[in-house]
């Protein structure tokens, strides 16, 4: 499996067709996915499929058709970055050298903090994923961090490249380019709806098995933007508005801290989910509940409007070309 | 709820930031913007009062204790920290009032209001965490924030600017992010306490060195240290001037403070300079920091890209305190660290001014500017003085005890340094004043600018501005509050890592 | 020695690649692709960590004793997220200086920039 | 005995899928052109897939496994032929016309 993994990082290091290499950077991202199921990583594999397989290249791709996929330029300076990683290479090999060994059981990351994990929190939070627990939890104050990272991104992409205007609705060298994908259109019109059912699945089913908000966010994300590709952005963005879009991605985060916020009027610390509800351990699962669903709102408009605002630049940049 | 405040600060901006968005209306907007940042100020004030009443004070998030859930601990240094960036903060927000209308589109301004709430949020929550990977997430927030802040500017380099910016604060993100793992690896945990009671154990180990490398190497990035100090200056010239006045004020100042929190609170100084020549390394690159810089300074002729690189040159002195690894020379860095940060922010926002009435920050420009803009000018001027050092100001309060140290630690010659670091300020502070007194104004104004362009700054930029020149000279002739802070701290520090 | 530890040697190797890319490549877009690279490297570092010998994923089942660690598989979770936030943003200014520079290639910008 | 020949009837699936796969990709390699390419990819991949998946459904026996099996078993049968006439959609677009007398592209 790394072996592969190191086959496709040194493909991508040697070719010059970009296109070729986001590819690549996909199937790399597939692969590392694959290797995280294979040391009990689920969720995260779960998340790296989707991103690094998924929103990942269809970013780059967005980007690739608005820069053009060739390269041109020769390396620079090659001999000096060479120097320059092989010394920290050689510092990071250096460092290995005293680390518990990989797997080994009684290594001290598996016998300080994450034992009341795996112990304790079937019972304290009352769930099974216990990354979910720690996610939603016991760190959950990391996780409003990754949400307001997820939501700066998007204010930054709609600083940069929101026009202002919205694509015109199916215009007619649009509506020519689909009448083409009559059998694409079809079999997705199958298939959304039961991606957006999938993406609920996900975000609910977060507490018992692998899943939660950002992944049902990304694939709910999925689902709108192949319709988006499909049936013109001029008819997505009629069905999903860009400034409801903001408002939702606002919202999201808004839902994640105001359940900090009434933990801490009701008495506890900021989200100490405990407070909620007389019954501790049912306040939990509400609070959990309540934050995954904050998570979802806005992973999925950020991305959705991500890709709106990518979309309108290459529509941009073709009128002016 | 006074309980509650350690957290408060970082959330009050944080939430205030999506529902700025969902105002929507410019001038709404940023009264509420400066509404949050102003209770952040507030929140600071009394924060920093409950530390100096009640010692440390400690908050577990979500209820959970500290190694296993994430902890805020907010120390002396912290809440001063805090206090700076948050005072900055506000008054570089009631400046925008005006001073954003010539330099973002009016529908940008929402969302520009939204980004800066975002970047004081994760710069706060640097400050605050107890947590080594809250930090990480933090300083995400921070920097997305701030790339989205610097491609504001009007000039299509601030673009450029930003792009080298982002690759470089990512890379060192992730160095911070690869020290993380192998600390983890070594010890089990992610809280900072538990980690400065834990890394002892494995003292001499060297997979302990390479995460204090890493970690140091990849903040080093951030705070533009040099040799890594490449995309500091372009990121700074063109950025909006507004942003240049924050960030420079705040955001190498968080970078440095988290240098120190490593350094002393987690890793403690008996580590550092046991396992590394680690004092010899950054009392070299904080001198050629100096140097390099300030003769750079010297022949830019964008004053924003002057100060650009007076600033990685102010970093150098901050490092060369940390160097020394006494007491006195900690407590040198932390009264530069306060000090530059009123010295950079009330120049930057002088600049600001003059931005906005001239539309450029050449130094054609200033010629004859002392006339036009007296107060803006003698505000650049007292600024300028403080950079240098001069009795009176802050500047001279800190360079004074950084050559105190030099000469405890017995180190003349890195005390002279210092002294022909500051001659070398005073050449390029000189160039200004120069042009702003003894030149006559330009004949021709530049194209666009008629006649009430000519006149002094809006009162909304002036009085920020000359709130942190007075703030400048009273602390340097009052010191008894941030000496005797910084010194009480740096004895903290330097005592509870051993 | 070598068969416990080379698991992390080759994920090193990974690492380097990306960081390689990074510094060496003019093109904007190939430095995403790299930094991408890098970072996936890392988090596939702190999954290693995380691997218990024997253990099975971490959700409780009954009659499983031993878990793998699930604190790093949350801090990578994480740290995908904020991975991707950055090439969201970064993918942005390319656009935005393709746009104002007409080329992405980083030899071309600094000419253009010197030009005016 | 029943357990056996369920089995053993999984076994032979998964074996031949497995089969189909490597044949597969002995194709992309050694065809000449794009069209064939992609013949030898898009019908072995969707029959191995589904070959696979159906011995693991034998293997998993009754119960919730079984029926996520069957819903993946189904989303292939739904996207595989859909992406093959897609990518194929676009290399005519592109430019890679068929043409029965050439039988080598670059």
């Amino acid at each position: 499996m790394l072996l592969l993994l190191a086959i496709t990082a040194l493909a991508i290091a040697w070719l010059r067709d970009l296109f070729a290499a986001v590819m690549l950077a996909g199937i790399y991202g597939l692969l590392s996915a694959s290797f995280f199921v294979s040391v009990d990583a689920v969720d995260v594999a779960f998340t790296e499929a989707a991103v690094g397989a998924g929103i990942f290249p269809l970013l780059m791709l967005a980007a690739l058709a608005l820069v053009g996929r060739n390269e041109q330029t020769a390396y620079r300076r090659p001999l000096i970055s060479l120097l320059l990683v092989s010394i920290t290479g050689a510092a990071l090999v250096l460092g290995t050298l005293d680390m518990p060994a990989f797997g080994s059981a009684d290594a001290p990351p598996h016998n300080h903090v994450a034992v009341r994990y795996i112990e304790e929190s079937p019972k304290e939070i009352g769930i099974p994923n216990m990354v979910t627990s720690v996610l939603a939890d016991y760190r959950s104050f990391d996780t409003l961090g990754e949400v307001v990272v997820v939501f700066t991104a998007a204010m930054g992409v709609l600083g940069l490249l929101f026009t202002g205007r919205a694509a015109s609705p199916g215009s007619a060298t649009e509506r020519a380019n689909m009448y083409d994908h009559r059998v694409l259109r079809v079999v997705s019109k199958m298939l959304i709806p039961l991606i957006l059912l999938f993406a609920l699945y996900v975000q609910f089913h977060g507490e018992y098995g692998p899943g939660g908000g950002f992944q049902a966010g990304v694939i709910f994300a999925a689902g709108i933007i192949l319709y988006a590709m499909l049936f013109g952005f001029g008819n997505a963005q009629r069905v999903v508005r860009p400034a409801l879009l903001q408002i939702l991605a606002a919202c999201g985060v808004l839902i994640y801290g105001s359940v900090g916020v009434v933990c801490l009027l009701s008495g506890g610390n900021f989200l100490d989910y405990s407070q909620l509800l007389p019954d501790p351990l049912v306040g939990r699962h509400v609070g959990i509940l309540v934050i995954e669903l904050g998570v979802g709102i806005t992973v999925a408009s950020a991305m959705i409007l991500i890709f709106y605002a990518f979309a309108s630049a290459t529509v941009n940049s073709e009128e002016v070309a | 709820m006074l309980s509650h405040l350690p957290i408060l600060q970082v959330v009050v901006p944080l939430l205030a930031a999506p529902a700025c968005l969902l105002l929507d209306r410019s001038r709404l907007v940023w009264i509420f913007t400066v509404l949050a940042c102003g209770l952040s100020l507030l929140i600071s004030m009394l924060l920093l009062y409950q530390v100096s009443q009640h010692g440390t004070l400690s908050y577990d998030l979500g209820g959970w204790d500290a190694p296993w859930g994430i902890e805020y601990r907010i120390d002396l240094l912290s809440a001063y920290v805090m206090l700076v960036v948050s005072g900055i903060a506000t008054l570089v927000i009631v400046a925008a009032g005006t001073g954003l209308e010539r330099e973002i589109p009016l529908e940008k301004q929402t969302v520009f209001y939204v980004t800066y709430l975002l970047c004081l949020a994760g710069l706060l929550g640097i400050v605050a965490t107890g947590d080594i990977f809250n930090v990480f997430v933090f300083l995400e927030i921070s920097s997305l924030a701030t790339y989205a802040l610097i491609a504001y500017g009007r000039d299509r380099r601030a673009l450029w600017a930003a792009y080298q910016y982002l690759i470089v604060g990512t890379i060192g993100a992730t160095f911070i992010l690869i020290g993380i793992g192998f600390l983890y690896s070594l010890t089990g945990t992610l809280n900072m306490q538990d980690l400065a009671a834990r890394i002892p154990d494995s003292a001499g180990s060297r997979t302990a060195s390479t995460a204090f490398v890493f970690i140091v190497v990849g903040v080093c990035l951030k705070l533009a240290l040099f040799p890594l100090h490449l995309w500091l200056p372009n990121a700074y010239a063109y950025a909006p001037s507004l942003v240049t006045a924050f960030l420079a004020a705040t955001a190498t100042k968080v970078a440095v403070y988290l240098l120190i929190r490593l350094h002393f609170s987690v890793f403690g100084e008996q580590f550092a300079s046991s396992s590394l020549p680690l004092h010899g390394i950054l009392l070299t690159l904080g001198l050629a920091g100096v140097f390099v810089a300030s003769l750079v300074a010297i022949f830019q002729p964008d004053i924003k890209r002057l100060f650009a690189y007076s600033s990685i040159a102010q970093i150098g002195y901050m490092i060369i305190g940390i160097g020394f690894g006494t007491a006195i020379g900690l407590q040198a860095t932390l009264l530069h660290l306060f000090n530059h940060a009123l010295m950079k922010g009330a120049l930057f926002l002088a600049l600001a001014a003059v931005v906005y009435r001239l539309g450029s920050a050449d130094i054609s420009a200033f010629r004859g500017l002392g006339r036009r803009m007296p107060w803006t000018m003698a505000a650049i001027v007292i600024g300028g003085l403080s950079l240098i050092g001069m009795p009176l100001t802050v500047g001279f309060v800190s360079k004074w005890y950084l050559i105190l140290a030099a000469i405890e630690a017995g180190m003349w010659p890195v005390a002279l340094l210092v002294v022909t670091g500051s001659i070398l300020a005073v050449v390029y502070v000189w160039r200004l004043v120069e042009a702003a007194y003894f030149q006559p104004p330009e004949n021709e104004l530049p194209e666009g600018l008629d006649g009430p362009d000519r006149r002094e700054a809006p009162l909304t930029l002036l009085v920020p501005t000359w709130l942190l020149v007075l703030v400048n000279i009273y602390l340097g002739i009052d010191t008894r509050l941030t000496v005797g802070t910084s010194g009480a701290v740096a004895s903290a520090l330097l005592g509870g890592g051993q | 020695m070598l068969p416990e530890l080379y698991n992390y040697w080759v994920v090193i190797l990974l690492m380097m690649t990306g960081f390689y890319i990074v510094i060496v490549q003019g093109n904007l877009i190939k430095k995403l692709i790299g930094l991408n690279l890098f970072q996936t490297s890392v988090f596939i570092f702190y999954i290693s960590l995380g691997k218990v010998s024997g253990g099975s994923a971490p959700i409780f089942a009954e009659g499983v004793s031993s878990y793998s660690n699930p604190l790093p598989h949350v801090l990578i979770l994480t740290a995908i997220v904020v991975g991707i936030a950055t090439t969201a943003l970064a993918l942005a200014l390319v656009i935005r200086i393709r746009n104002a520079y007409g080329t992405v290639e980083e030899e071309e910008l600094q000419q253009r920039d010197l030009e005016c | 005995m029943i357990a056996l020949l369920l089995e053993g009837v999984s076994v032979l699936c998964l074996g031949t899928g497995i089969f189909l796969l490597v044949s597969g990709g002995v194709g992309l390699l050694r065809f000449p052109e794009v069209f064939s390419r992609m013949h030898a990819a898009g019908v072995t991949e969707t029959l191995a897939a589904s070959l696979i998946l159906l011995g693991l459904m034998l293997l998993a026996g009754w119960g919730i496994v079984m029926f996520k099996l069957l819903l993946i078993l189904l989303f292939i049968l739904i996207t595989s032929p859909t992406a093959s006439h897609a990518l194929a959609k676009s290399a005519v677009h592109g430019g890679l016309g068929v043409d029965p007398d050439r039988n080598e592209t670059s």
